[in-house]
């Protein structure tokens, strides 16, 4: 049943290795026959692949480490809030994640063009600056709120500002809410379609999915090729998701307050 | 105190690193006094574009363009919607005669007439009226200046034919014509004609039977494919697919598009602009050439204009944004486009010369192209046009493939559109 | 019913849980498993219930092989040691639950629930949820929730051990006091050696996965079977001399004598006995407990009684009573 | 440190993320607010109109369409998503050897980029080439042209929006984990079944996760199912796929209707808070929450 939801990896696969223009399958086909790499050479041939695979990477290293930035460092003001006051900041968290994301597409456009971003990769980054969603900062939250209160009072005795506390004491302990915060960032931000389609121009600012979609558009039918393309763009966030795997599955909740592997 | 020191430091270092990106980023128009330039098309249509830009800043060494390309007319359209709404629309963008509507009509535009009147350089009688017709939103005041002529055509695989013995097709063929060869050439997994189902590719149809996809081409307010003439032009169409079957049926067309079909030789005749040229040179495995749309019996021939304009926005950069037009649209800056091949100059001078005709590489008859402009005809380009056109063409590819009766679609047809024809708002 | 682990191994990997287990339990009887925590008494409670398979070895109920029955036909019931009440049911539900899994009657259910915690003075609580009980009326639903059942034998799994220390005094009369009255055979599992003593009919001292000793209370005090037993039971726990030293013994024995069996001579210094320094002094109340260096620098304790006037570092006097002494194999660890 | 200072400096903490969000997300909001009750175009000044958008949204048949395809969308995909979630989350919960393998699998499709899977769906949706296709045909059923058909684009969506459910299946998963094994000893000791632990044991305690779960598939079903929605059949055929995000989009981005189209989310928002309510509110009823 797990094996089930390869299926449509797999598939990808197999499909990009389909020479063009070969006839229909008879019947059902694991890999086609003769199988090439041809739709991965004809790729970079037809369209600028290394260009959208450049901003792309420009995009998601600079947003994945301002999201880490941004989301631990409100979790952890959070965290140092009475915990009356700290509620009423989860509740305001949770009510920012209700507000659909169509209702700020246009506005949005304003904000961005009121500094000077658009067309840009500011747009594409930008929501790095409200920790890319929500649910980040309560990730962290639920790795700080592990944080006996006790280790707090004791850095404040050794006089420890609060900036020093989060890096000293509350970063290190969240190691694996940072990774975990990090490999989800990337994901998102590598497969950010909406915020390129609408706030970028410039072909040369074109990321990975815009490029997909401009692909799609070139050549509708050209099944190989476009499944090379979403395989180019699978793999990195798999890589990355391969990576850091241990995290997710032994034991979520408690590995992310555990703060070691 | 120090920790708020920090990170207000850090947040600072973080707004300096992604605003900096903004100037290095954004190409060159960070200081905002390049000239805007967005328009829509591929990768090798956007390199004929670059060129062109090339040599504009040659000629204007104290202009600089910035290219914005988007992939097609609905990113397009998207993208304009947002420029223009944020108060930055571009100087100067391209956007097809069925588009420009919902922007002119709402007066965010500057009419190229008086520019275009004075100017030394070009002058009105250069450009093909069919062109120039489509550009007038109000009838008489040119508004955006056209830059080529393009039209529906029959695209035929000239060995096909003759494999099969059938006439090529000619100036004047009718429908009897057209469909026997369809007929003809439909076998073994092989098609006579493709073609989407929409209303441009209809609206010949149409009107060669004498009938018309509107009630009033300046002030429409339904469409009248359900009866008379119009209908006749339609059933036509509809019946290529769902009657005769010469047209693959829809998930043939899902697998592989009538214009891939084409390029691997499996259709007879295929029905598009002129922009599938540049894909169609990379033929070389078979003849292919290009005729014009068949007549209806006892109809007048026609055609339908595929045309597109550099037009100015009225907040831009007005005088720069003129001069690269003017530009674009001399003999020089139109030869540089017709090298693509994906276009058919609007200028004359440009269309009848060797850039443009190319006697060394296919379509052998690329002066159809010339020759059928006095059938061009146009569909209206109201402010809510675009809008009509997306409906009608989901239903009319349900009813092309047969996915709804006949009569009930086209009811559906008429009734849906209506009330888009005055849609508040716009 | 009258309970029989027969040579019952567990193997975890490579890890014997239990090692040969023999041991029977008399009908009526409160056996109490103890030993230190990982020794494996836990499993062999796990194996009765049948939540483990054992890796080798039967298990007998009033004679017949359960081995491979299923949990819930061998008519024992269970208390854990976190009481694992759920957490969304109130204690009525916790308590019926098993009833109602097995579909008896609804009424029968209600009157038997309302009866035993009657029994167990939850009337008023039946109706909350496990989060709005205290401690002790938490153990109690779990203890009804086995009651419940009436089953031939009670299976307790330290379930006191999450109590503070006055609740689990007084839990622990309570249990032993409703053995008394149901007359069911209970096996009760602790790593507490008071609990053991107090409560058992007999212990059972478990250490690695094996059987050390089984016996009464007196007898496994008294006559330690080996070190390991001499050393567990008692608090503080018997003095264990490698060798005899001042208490005088063979070198290839250890020589243990508890703390309450060395009296310290009052004004004249007796004949067989032997001077040490007071190291510390650990006034317990009830008794005292002094902590002595012997001459040969053998350090024991020494139990007396309240009020003590020893100081640290008086030098004072002990003696044993020779007959006191447990004299163990230095390499068997066995006794003597 | 006063209890002041660390006050002043959680705010300060608390500042990026603040203006972040105000920016991004509170501002645009509140702007949108503002439109939809004007007759916003994009371009000139926005008019105000009161409630005209209102009654040109009671009145719009695409309006309907689109309520009607999103409707038919929450309804398939969210229990599909949620049911599949749960029983892998459950199945794949208990510690064996290779386990966690089985787990990476599921949620590797999360990670594939959006578009990547919509180009994805369109070949194996595609209705001669497709992979989908020729199971159906290997075993003697019938092979419909997906995307052609209305039912068919809806539940080709449903199908592709099937494969990323590893947030949910996380979530499962941990909740499930942290159940102690006692209760299921303790019901296996009263001869409680496997299925009936499940009923009895499992779901109550999953209860108040799987509300939240599925308050929060609803939302993103609804909200943010416009992208792949968007690539595989923008709409289409026949609107049957318009969901609302698209119809917004469309409105706002192809049609000059900045105003409608912050009325329409306005109504989406409005939709979404009372199917959270109702969601709230049956199981309040059913005091699965308390």
């Amino acid at each position: 049943m797990a094996a089930f939801f390869l299926l449509p990896l797999l598939v990808m696969v197999s499909g990009s290795l389909r020479p063009a223009g070969l006839p229909p399958p008879q019947g059902v086909e694991i890999l086609p026959p003769s199988p090439t790499l041809d739709s991965y050479r004809r790729l970079p041939e037809l369209v600028p692949l290394w260009t959208w695979l450049r901003n792309s990477t420009v995009v998601v290293t600079l947003a994945v480490p301002i999201t880490v930035l941004v989301a631990s460092w409100a979790a952890f003001g959070m965290r140092l809030l009475p915990p009356r006051h700290r509620r009423t900041a989860v509740l305001l968290t949770l009510a920012v994640l209700l507000v659909p994301v169509t209702a700020v597409w246009t506005t949005r456009f304003a904000v961005f063009e009121t500094v000077g971003l658009v067309d840009t990769y500011g747009p594409l980054v930008a929501p790095a600056f409200a920790a890319t969603t929500p649910f980040y900062v309560l990730i962290y939250l639920w790795s700080f709120t592990g944080l006996p209160e006790s280790q707090l009072e004791a850095g404040r005795l050794e006089g420890a500002s609060s900036w020093e506390l989060w890096r000293k004491v509350a970063m290190p302990q969240a190691r694996l809410a940072t990774l975990a915060v990090a490999v989800l960032a990337f994901s998102v931000h590598w497969a950010n379609f909406i915020d390129a389609l609408l706030y970028i121009d410039s072909q040369s600012l074109y990321t990975l999915p815009l490029g997909l979609r401009l692909l799609q558009l070139l050549n509708p039918t050209d099944f190989p090729l476009l499944m090379a393309a979403a395989v180019i763009a699978t793999v990195p966030p798999v890589a990355v998701f391969l990576l850091a795997q241990r995290l997710f599955f032994d034991d979520p909740l408690r590995s992310l307050r555990g703060g070691r592997t | 105190m120090r920790p708020r020191r920090h990170a207000i430091c850090a947040i600072a270092a973080l707004l300096v690193a992604t605003g900096s990106l903004a100037s290095c980023g954004g190409s060159d128009d960070g200081d905002g006094d390049a000239l805007r330039f967005v328009l829509f098309g591929d990768p090798t249509e956007t390199a004929g574009y670059e060129d062109l830009v090339t040599a504009f800043e040659r000629a204007n060494p104290d202009v600089d363009v910035t290219l914005s390309p988007v992939a097609e007319q609905d990113d397009l359209l998207a993208k304009l919607t947002t420029q223009f709404a944020s108060g930055r629309p571009p100087d100067v963008f391209l956007i097809n005669y069925r588009n420009y509507g919902q922007f002119a009509s709402r007066g965010v535009l500057a009419p190229v007439q008086l520019y275009l009147d004075k100017s030394e350089a070009i002058a009105e009688n250069d450009f093909a009226a069919a062109a120039l017709e489509a550009f007038r939103f109000d009838g008489s005041e040119l508004t955006c200046l056209p830059q080529n002529v393009s039209s529906l055509v029959t695209y035929y695989n000239v060995d096909l034919f003759e494999q099969a013995g059938v006439p090529l097709p000619h100036a004047g063929w009718t429908w009897d014509d057209f469909l026997a060869a369809a007929q003809a050439l439909t076998h073994d997994g092989q098609y006579g004609v493709g073609t989407e189902a929409s209303l441009i590719r209809v609206a010949p149809f149409v009107w060669s039977a004498g009938g018309d996809v509107v009630d009033d081409p300046d002030a429409p307010t339904t469409l009248t494919l359900d009866s008379g003439a119009a209908r006749e032009g339609l059933d036509f169409f509809l019946d290529l697919q769902t009657v005769h079957h010469v047209a693959p049926p829809e998930r043939e067309e899902q697998s592989q598009d009538s214009e891939a079909r084409f390029l691997s030789g499996g259709l007879g005749m295929y029905l598009n602009s002129r922009k599938s040229v540049p894909t169609l040179r990379t033929i070389d495995d078979f003849r292919w050439d290009v005729a014009p749309l068949p007549v209806a019996p006892g109809g007048e021939s026609a055609t339908i204009l595929h045309g597109d304009a550099y037009c100015m926005a009225a907040a831009g950069q007005q005088a720069d944004a003129w001069r690269f037009i003017e530009f674009a649209n001399s003999r020089q800056g139109q030869t540089i486009l017709a090298r693509s091949g994906r276009t058919v100059p609007s200028r004359m001078d440009v269309a009848r010369s060797a850039a443009f005709l190319r006697p060394d590489v296919a379509p052998a008859s690329a002066e159809v192209f010339i020759e059928v402009q006095p059938s061009i005809r146009a569909v209206p380009h109201t402010a809510t046009w675009s809008r009509v056109e997306k409906e009608a063409d989901q239903i009319l590819e349900a009813l092309f493939y047969g996915r709804v009766d006949r009569e009930e679609g086209i009811d559906l047809l008429v009734r849906t559109t209506a009330p888009l024809f005055a849609e508040p708002g716009q | 019913m009258t309970i029989r682990f027969e040579r019952v191994s567990k193997f975890f990997g490579d890890v014997a849980a239990l090692d040969e287990l023999d041991l029977s339990v008399s009908d009526g009887e409160l056996l109490v498993l103890v030993g230190p925590s990982g020794c494996g008494k836990s499993t062999a409670l796990r194996v009765l219930a049948g939540l483990e398979q054992p890796t080798s070895g039967r298990v007998l109920v009033s004679d017949r092989d359960i081995t491979s029955l299923p949990p819930h036909r061998r008519d024992v019931a269970m208390v854990f040691q976190d009481l694992a009440l759920y957490p969304h049911m109130t204690s009525r539900q916790n308590i019926g639950f098993g009833p109602r899994i097995r579909r008896e009657p609804a009424d029968e259910v209600r009157r038997r629930t309302e009866e035993v915690a009657r029994q167990l003075g939850l009337d008023g609580l039946l109706d909350r949820y496990p989060d709005q009980l205290s401690g002790g009326q938490q153990q109690r639903v779990a203890l009804a929730r086995a009651m419940v059942r009436a089953p031939q034998a009670y299976l307790m799994d330290e379930p006191l051990s999450d109590l503070d220390v006055q609740l689990r005094l007084r839990a622990r009369t309570e249990i032993v006091e409703l053995h008394r009255s149901i007359g069911a055979t209970t096996i009760y599992v602790t790593h507490d050696q008071a609990e053991a003593m107090t409560m058992g009919d007999r212990i059972a001292v478990l250490a690695s996965g094996r059987l050390q000793q089984v016996g009464t209370p007196a007898q496994v005090y008294d006559e330690p079977a080996n070190r390991f037993v001499a050393g567990f039971l008692g608090s503080p726990p018997m003095n264990l001399v490698p060798g005899g030293g001042v208490l005088g013994g063979e070198p290839d024995t250890v020589v243990g004598v508890r703390p309450e069996d060395i009296s310290i001579a009052a004004d004249r210094f007796p004949a067989d006995g032997f001077r040490a320094e007071v190291a510390l002094v650990e006034s317990l109340g009830s008794e005292t407990v002094l902590s002595v260096r012997c001459e040969d620098g053998t350090r024991l304790a020494v139990r007396t009684g309240p009020r003590s006037p020893y100081r640290a570092n008086a030098t004072i006097a002990l003696s044993v009573d020779p007959g006191r002494r447990h004299i163990f194999d230095r390499d068997s660890g066995m006794r003597r | 440190m006063t209890t002041r200072q660390v006050e002043r400096s959680s705010w300060a903490f608390l500042l990026p993320y603040a203006l972040g969000t105000l920016v991004l997300v509170l501002i645009p909001a509140v702007l949108t607010l503002r439109y939809a009750f004007t007759d916003f175009t994009g371009l000139g000044s926005p008019q105000f109109t009161g409630l005209d958008n209102l009654r040109r949204l009671r009145d719009d048949p695409f309006f309907a369409a689109s309520l009607q395809a999103s409707a038919f969308h929450v309804a398939m995909a969210v229990p599909l998503r949620l049911f599949a979630a749960v029983a892998l989350g459950l199945l794949l919960a208990a510690p064996r050897r290779g386990g966690r393998w089985y787990r990476v699998a599921v949620y590797l499709p999360t990670v594939v980029p959006d578009i990547a899977l919509a180009l994805l769906f369109l070949w194996v949706l595609n209705p001669i080439y497709g992979p989908l296709n020729q199971v159906l045909g290997a075993v003697g059923l019938p092979q419909p042209t997906w995307l052609a058909t209305p039912w068919g684009a809806r539940v080709g969506v449903v199908l592709m929006l099937a494969f990323p459910i590893g947030e949910a299946f996380l979530v499962v998963l941990a909740t499930r984990r942290a159940i102690s094994n006692r209760l299921y000893e303790a019901a296996a000791l009263e001869g409680c079944t496997p299925w009936r632990q499940l009923v009895h044991i499992t779901l109550p305690l999953l209860a108040p996760v799987l509300v939240l779960l599925a308050i929060r598939d609803t939302v993103v079903m609804l909200q943010v199912s416009f992208v792949p929605a968007y690539l595989l059949t923008d709409g289409g055929p026949g609107n049957a796929t318009l969901y609302l995000p698209v119809y917004i989009y469309d409105q706002a981005f192809e049609f000059f209707g900045f105003g409608y189209s912050a009325m329409i989310t306005l109504a989406l928002i409005a939709i979404t808070l009372a199917l959270v309510a109702v969601q709230v509110l049956l199981v309040r009823r059913w005091r699965v929450l308390r």
